[in-house]
């Protein structure tokens, strides 16, 4: 259950002139769900782009299975069976939906010249995967372009989840979910997690985030404020340190005077600032 | 989860579509619509044009156009340009030219040398473009420079001319000109072997794009490189690769001149770049990248032809020829749009 | 290159002279035609030990500001073709008035004078041209397409109205793709097929004169091909007679003859012509001297 | 607090062959939030694209201040007072954050031709205003293509908010935003609706749209499901709804199994099931 | 709110960027210094390139071409092209020739109406743009070859030749060749008035795409033209009046060639419209829309015209000339690639 998948040390980003993450250390274990949690523009999407291979980090060191590496692309990860659902989901508008599913790893039939894509299995794979999502498209020929925003997302989830083989890693991937939706996703999570994947999840929910969680990130302003285990944590004390403490008492009050003492919204966040104050 | 699956069979989100709108849907299908208009139009307006004489002609001015066509629809659908695509095409003619009547090869290598050469251009503009990170256009129009001077000055160089002369006498000469520039006789006229290799690209070119990964990877680094890029798909090699088939493009064209005309002159295909990216776009390609059909390109360059040798035919005052061409075009493009559009709302 | 071996001993030795011309054309590049003409000029400034900057330039107004170089290049003389004089007038006047003496070749025999060159060497676009009609005229030709593969291109205009003039029967214009030979002769093939009557294809330069006696073939037409310029290629088809003639405006020596006038100018002081325009051809090929020439033609110098 | 400034009878709208949404019937009034709920792809972009002037409606009819209108574009509506959110954020991202902020709607000084775009006003109200949810900017020179998720997503809601005059339509505006965020823009939706602004409101979370909705309609497959106020609901009842029932109750039981009986996830759905039996 | 506000003045979050980062990231800085690299060469090189005389010379050849270039640019950062520019330059300058000459027209009323006829054409280029949802590479290559016919057809009819001969002699011929055609004496070179026109010209387009609506609306519908419609930007109007500045652009340098050289061809500006987009791209502008510079463009056709005047001036071979050019734009591009790269990273 505690395999070290990937461990990063130190690890930082910049762009240009742009620290977007700098002196980041922490690891992935087989088996666990870690979660990082931040503000917008905390920096999470730049740490699981680097986890991806999707952007090479600046400073640090990343380890996967014990050797240090720097990702050129995201096939290197990939070949190491990390998948990613990235928060602008990463699919070509203009294709089909079934192509897009199985963009960069097509199955195909026949030999030689002859080999091609086995359309029917692609096809039939990627509507039965978003059935089981609780997306029952119309047409899995549709440009993914034309799909609302949540079917949109259902796609790329859909598509991490078949092929994520050791990791799994998703940016927000419940941000434009129904209800419905995001419960399976929380349920495939759960699943991976049994299945001894290692699992990083970003999420601004802390409903989401506490119930399949096994250690918790904090990011703020590029920065990690640290790591820590369920076990310290409660659902409030998760939530108040994501909301971000002394600010929050603030907007607290500001609510409560605009909503009413009674309002939900509100009762959460004083809730919340108490929390933080014990 | 069983709930979902289910539904699939009859959806009330859904109207109803006859197969003939489906089919109107195809990319392709517009095209074919405004290439029939032509067709029709010309063979009423003239006598010569629907007979087998007048279609081998036309025909063949659209044939070498056409394979050129196809393979920068490819590489558009892959979100790049190639403006050395032209000149290529007098590169490797002029090159097999040199190599045989003044350098003595053996007619054969010096095609598959040609044939090198063409490729390492290819992957030089690929490997360039990736490199840098510099936009295909400008990179290509580099190379186009060079080769359009290398053509002219080396040619000039070596033969003392700016054209190939004395080719028909290379020996074994007949070979390749069976492989690439006889005629057979079909119906009166002659249909030339341009034609069929033509076909062929178009129908590999077809197949490639649709059936296979490669197709799949086109398709997605021209419609958004970052994502592609993001789930694994190989860009640096499929779009260098897609410079290459250009190049061979180029290079079979060059075969095809050089053997149908026994000559190339130094200026050959200089110019002809934008005529093939033309005719992918009247064909539907989107010049931003990630959607177009090789059939379309096909089509479009045969509208090419056929409306530049229809206006032969017509007899039309000459001089105003590009005018003439410019209406044609436009009529046939909208046409392909109306068509299209009529189809998307085709309930 | 100019080692100084093999030159002629003139009033001045040239390469103590160090003198440099510009030849300045509307050729564009890679023309066979204009090709020649540089290798003329280039030949003869070799033989004279002069250094010989060839460039050229279809739209006059870059013509013109190509002139304007060499003028603030201070070069020792000019060699221009002006296809087009009007748009050449001020630049060509510009380097007479810093003294830099101007020869005109090919094209711009009315006004050579009025700007003040030394001398006018070759002939213009319509005396070829019309020279080139008669030929067509005599051999018994009654419906000539003058095939035009550049558009817009002065000189080529040139020469087809000038024949059709002469020529006094019908001659129509037919524009074609000059870079692609497959268009080209698709092109004269559909214009043969379409009017059957036509018996006779005037071409504007060599490898043109190749492609349209393909087309007849192609198209089963008897029409007669004749063209402007030569090749290897040309000669070969004039002996089997495919080609009934060639006309040469002999563009080498327009190329030779510029540089040589600006020269004897330079050493000694001489005008060729004397205030007249020196012709340079044309010269017609046919069956008859097809063969002497043929050694020419293969080296690119004819 | 009820005149009503925007009413919908039996719109539809369809792409090509595909019904999107067909039938719905609804009014937005002045001093009030309209939440328009549903599972993904239900037609909810749809519907606001509709009433923001993006795609012209097919069929039924759509009356502003008592008039019946065919928008053409979005113009139209802007003129009219009504400022969207789109849930693609409709942003230019190779442009710099403020330019994106004012697009369309920029404040000029100088007359005649020394007329120019008023630039420090520009720059100053977008940090301000960004400022003001929560979202500290390093830049706002910054192309906001390189901006994270959810600090665009700020800037797509602060300027809507800016410019709103009468109606405001926000489509997920939280999906991407972290908790505080969140907090800011609920206050905002309060507040717009005490200064008796109509507002449309997108979401997936029952915990953002119960505490500022007034009243609820729920999208189905196209359709719409009908219109509840507040009074008549809770907020389990709300939960239900936007889940789907039945299918919920798979979902329930299923993660019961794997999360266990006390996760967090499990217990809040078994608690919408029982409701909804109720 | 005070908490985030207060946090703008020290940011840890940005590294220290030194003032000379600051300007080198203008994305006209890599072009600039490309620009200046092949002065030098070619200054260096020869012996007349730094000259007055020399630089009066290429200062002219790249005017002409720089101002269709800037109005091109805009045309591309709002995401079109503009095929027709090119035969546009001709078409205005040939409208005024044969007006004055053979219809004897007073040649200021001559200069108006070709005005209007451009601007006319740039109106429809737009309308059919905007209407039909062609792409606009298609729509303005069929104004291309209408045009390109219309110069040569009518020319050749109304004047029975091919370029316009005794412009010269057309009253009051001064005043307008004083305004496009005049050149000062400045330091012992002449300075050709379509250089401050160009000067003019860049200077217009950059207030306007920097300091005004119609720029922000400008990079909005060529950045991303949904996004832009939905917040409101006047997509269609914005496009229209770019197709009207390139029109408007082509119709001055129109009166530009005419009055300096008191000549137009039929063929003039025939195939320019691609130099124009390569200065362009050279400069910076992207192909795809939405980025890029008066200035840069402005600058790539400052590159383009020193080096075709400064391989004139090497007296390297003519038949390479190509070659070279291709060679040094390429260079020069990289050049300006490399140092923008730099700045970027430079901490
Ligand atoms: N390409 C880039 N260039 C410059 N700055 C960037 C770039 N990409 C991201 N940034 C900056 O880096 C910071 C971190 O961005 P990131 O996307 O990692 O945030 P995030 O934690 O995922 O936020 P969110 O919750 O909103 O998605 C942001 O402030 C953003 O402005
Ligand atoms: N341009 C289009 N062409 C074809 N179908 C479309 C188009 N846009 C949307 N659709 C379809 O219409 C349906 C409704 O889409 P819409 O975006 O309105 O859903 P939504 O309720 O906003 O969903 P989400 O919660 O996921 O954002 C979807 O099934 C989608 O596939
Ligand atoms: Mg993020
Ligand atoms: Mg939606």
């Amino acid at each position: 259950m505690s395999e070290t998948l990937i461990e990063v040390r130190d690890i930082g980003k910049r762009y240009g002139n742009v620290i977007a993450l700098s002196g980041v250390t922490t690891s992935v274990h087989a088996g666990e769900v870690t979660c990082v949690l931040g503000d917008n523009g905390a920096g999470k999407s730049t740490f699981i782009k680097i986890l991806a291979g999707a952007h090479p980090h600046s400073d640090g060191e990343l380890v996967v299975d014990g050797e240090p590496r720097h990702f050129t692309s995201p096939r290197d990860a990939q070949a190491l069976g990390i998948a990613t659902v990235y928060q602008d989901l990463a699919v070509v508008p203009l294709m089909p939906v079934w192509r897009n599913f199985f963009l960069g790893q097509e199955p195909t039939k026949g030999w030689g010249p002859l080999r091609r894509l086995d359309r029917e299995t692609m096809k039939r794979t990627t509507s039965t995967e978003l059935a089981a999502m609780g997306i029952d498209l119309r047409d899995v020929d549709q440009p993914i372009g034309t799909l609302s925003g949540g079917e949109r997302q259902c796609v790329a989830i859909a598509r991490a989840v078949y092929f994520g083989a050791r990791v799994l890693i998703l940016d927000e991937p419940t941000a434009a979910l129904g209800v419905k939706q995001s419960g399976v996703v929380l349920k495939y999570i759960a699943r991976a997690r049994e299945r001894g994947l290692g699992v990083v999840f970003i999420t601004h929910n802390p409903h989401h985030a506490y119930p399949v969680g096994d250690r918790f990130m904090l990011l703020r302003r590029g920065r990690s404020m640290g790591d820590f285990p369920k076990s310290d944590l409660t659902l409030d004390e998760l939530t108040a340190m994501m909301a971000g403490g002394a600010e929050l008492e603030a907007l607290s009050h500001e609510l409560t005077a605009e909503l009413g003492q009674d309002s939900e919204v509100a009762q959460t966040m004083s809730q919340d600032v108490k929390v933080l104050d014990t | 989860m069983t709930a979902a699956t289910q539904a699939t069979a009859a959806d009330e989100r859904v109207s109803r579509q006859s197969t003939l709108t489906r089919v109107l849907r195809r990319p392709e299908v517009g095209a074919l619509v405004a290439a029939v208009a032509v067709f029709v139009f010309f063979a009423v307006q003239t006598e010569v044009f629907a007979t087998a004489n007048g279609a081998s002609t036309w025909l063949r001015s659209a044939s070498t156009i056409g394979i050129m066509a196809v393979a920068v629809a490819m590489l558009m659908i892959g979100g790049e340009f190639d403006l050395s695509a032209g000149a290529m095409t007098g590169f490797t003619g002029l090159a097999v030219g040199v190599m045989t009547t003044h350098w003595g090869l053996p007619i054969w290598l010096a095609i598959l040398i040609s044939l090198l050469l063409a490729l390492a251009l290819g992957v030089a503009n690929g490997v360039m473009v990736i490199r840098t990170g510099l936009p295909s256009f400008i990179v290509t129009l580099g190379t186009f420079f060079v080769l359009q001077g290398v053509d002219v000055a080396l040619t000039k160089a070596i033969t003392g001319d700016v054209a190939i002369q004395g080719m028909s006498l290379v020996p074994q000469y007949d070979q390749p000109h069976a492989v690439f520039g006889s005629a057979l006789d079909v119906n009166g006229g002659s249909l030339y072997v341009s034609v069929l290799w033509w076909i062929v690209v178009t129908a590999v070119a077809t197949w490639v794009l649709l059936r296979t990964r490669a197709g799949n990877w086109i398709f997605a680094v021209g419609g958004a490189q970052t994502s592609s890029r993001q789930v694994g798909v190989p860009v640096a090699r499929t779009k260098i690769a897609l410079f290459c088939t250009t190049a061979g493009a180029g290079w079979l064209v060059g075969m095809l001149l050089l053997f149908t005309t026994s000559t190339v002159q130094s200026n050959t295909g200089i110019g002809q770049e934008f005529i093939y990216i033309i005719c992918a776009v009247v064909g539907g390609c989107l010049l931003t990248g990630g959607y177009g059909s090789a059939v379309g390109a096909a089509l479009g360059a045969l509208i090419y032809g056929m409306t530049n040798q229809g206006i032969v035919y017509a007899g039309w005052d000459n001089n105003w020829l590009k005018a003439f061409l410019g209406v044609m075009l436009l009529l046939a493009v909208l046409l392909n749009e109306w068509v299209r559009k009529r189809a998307e709302l085709a309930r | 290159a100019c080692g100084g071996t093999g030159q002629p001993s003139g009033a001045k030795d040239a390469t103590s002279l160090n003198l440099k011309y510009a030849v300045i054309t509307h050729g564009a590049a890679g023309d066979a035609f204009w090709d020649r003409v540089k290798s003329g000029a280039e030949r003869a400034g070799k033989d004279y030990g002069v250094k010989i900057s060839y460039s050229s330039d279809a739209d006059v107004a870059k013509q013109s500001q190509l002139i304007d170089s060499a003028v603030a290049d201070k070069v020792d003389g000019i060699v221009v073709s002006m296809a087009n004089p009007d748009g050449l007038k001020s630049s060509v006047e510009k380097a007479v008035a810093a003294g830099i003496p101007v020869v005109t070749i090919n094209s711009g025999i009315d006004q050579w004078k009025q700007f003040g060159a030394i001398t006018h060497i070759g002939q213009s676009e319509d005396i070829a041209g019309a020279a080139a009609g008669d030929r067509l005229k005599q051999a018994g030709l009654t419906n000539v397409i003058c095939v035009i593969h550049e558009s817009g291109n002065v000189g080529l205009e040139q020469r087809c109205s000038a024949a059709a003039k002469s020529f006094g029967a019908k001659m129509t214009n037919l524009q074609v793709d000059g870079t692609d030979d497959n268009a080209v002769q698709s092109t004269i093939t559909s214009k043969l097929q379409a009017d059957k009557t036509i018996d006779g294809v005037l071409t504007l330069g060599g490898q043109y004169a190749i492609d349209a006696v393909s087309a007849v073939q192609q198209a089963n037409s008897k029409a007669k091909v004749a063209t402007f310029d030569l090749s290897d290629d040309v000669i070969k088809d004039i002996e089997s007679g495919s080609i009934i003639f060639a006309v040469d405006q002999q563009p080498y020596v327009q190329g030779y003859l510029g540089v040589t006038a600006l020269y004897l100018k330079d050493i000694n002081g001489n005008d060729i012509g004397g205030g007249q325009p020196v012709y340079s051809g044309p010269a017609f090929i046919t069956k008859d001297n097809a063969a002497q020439v043929e050694k020419f033609a293969k080296q690119g110098t004819r």
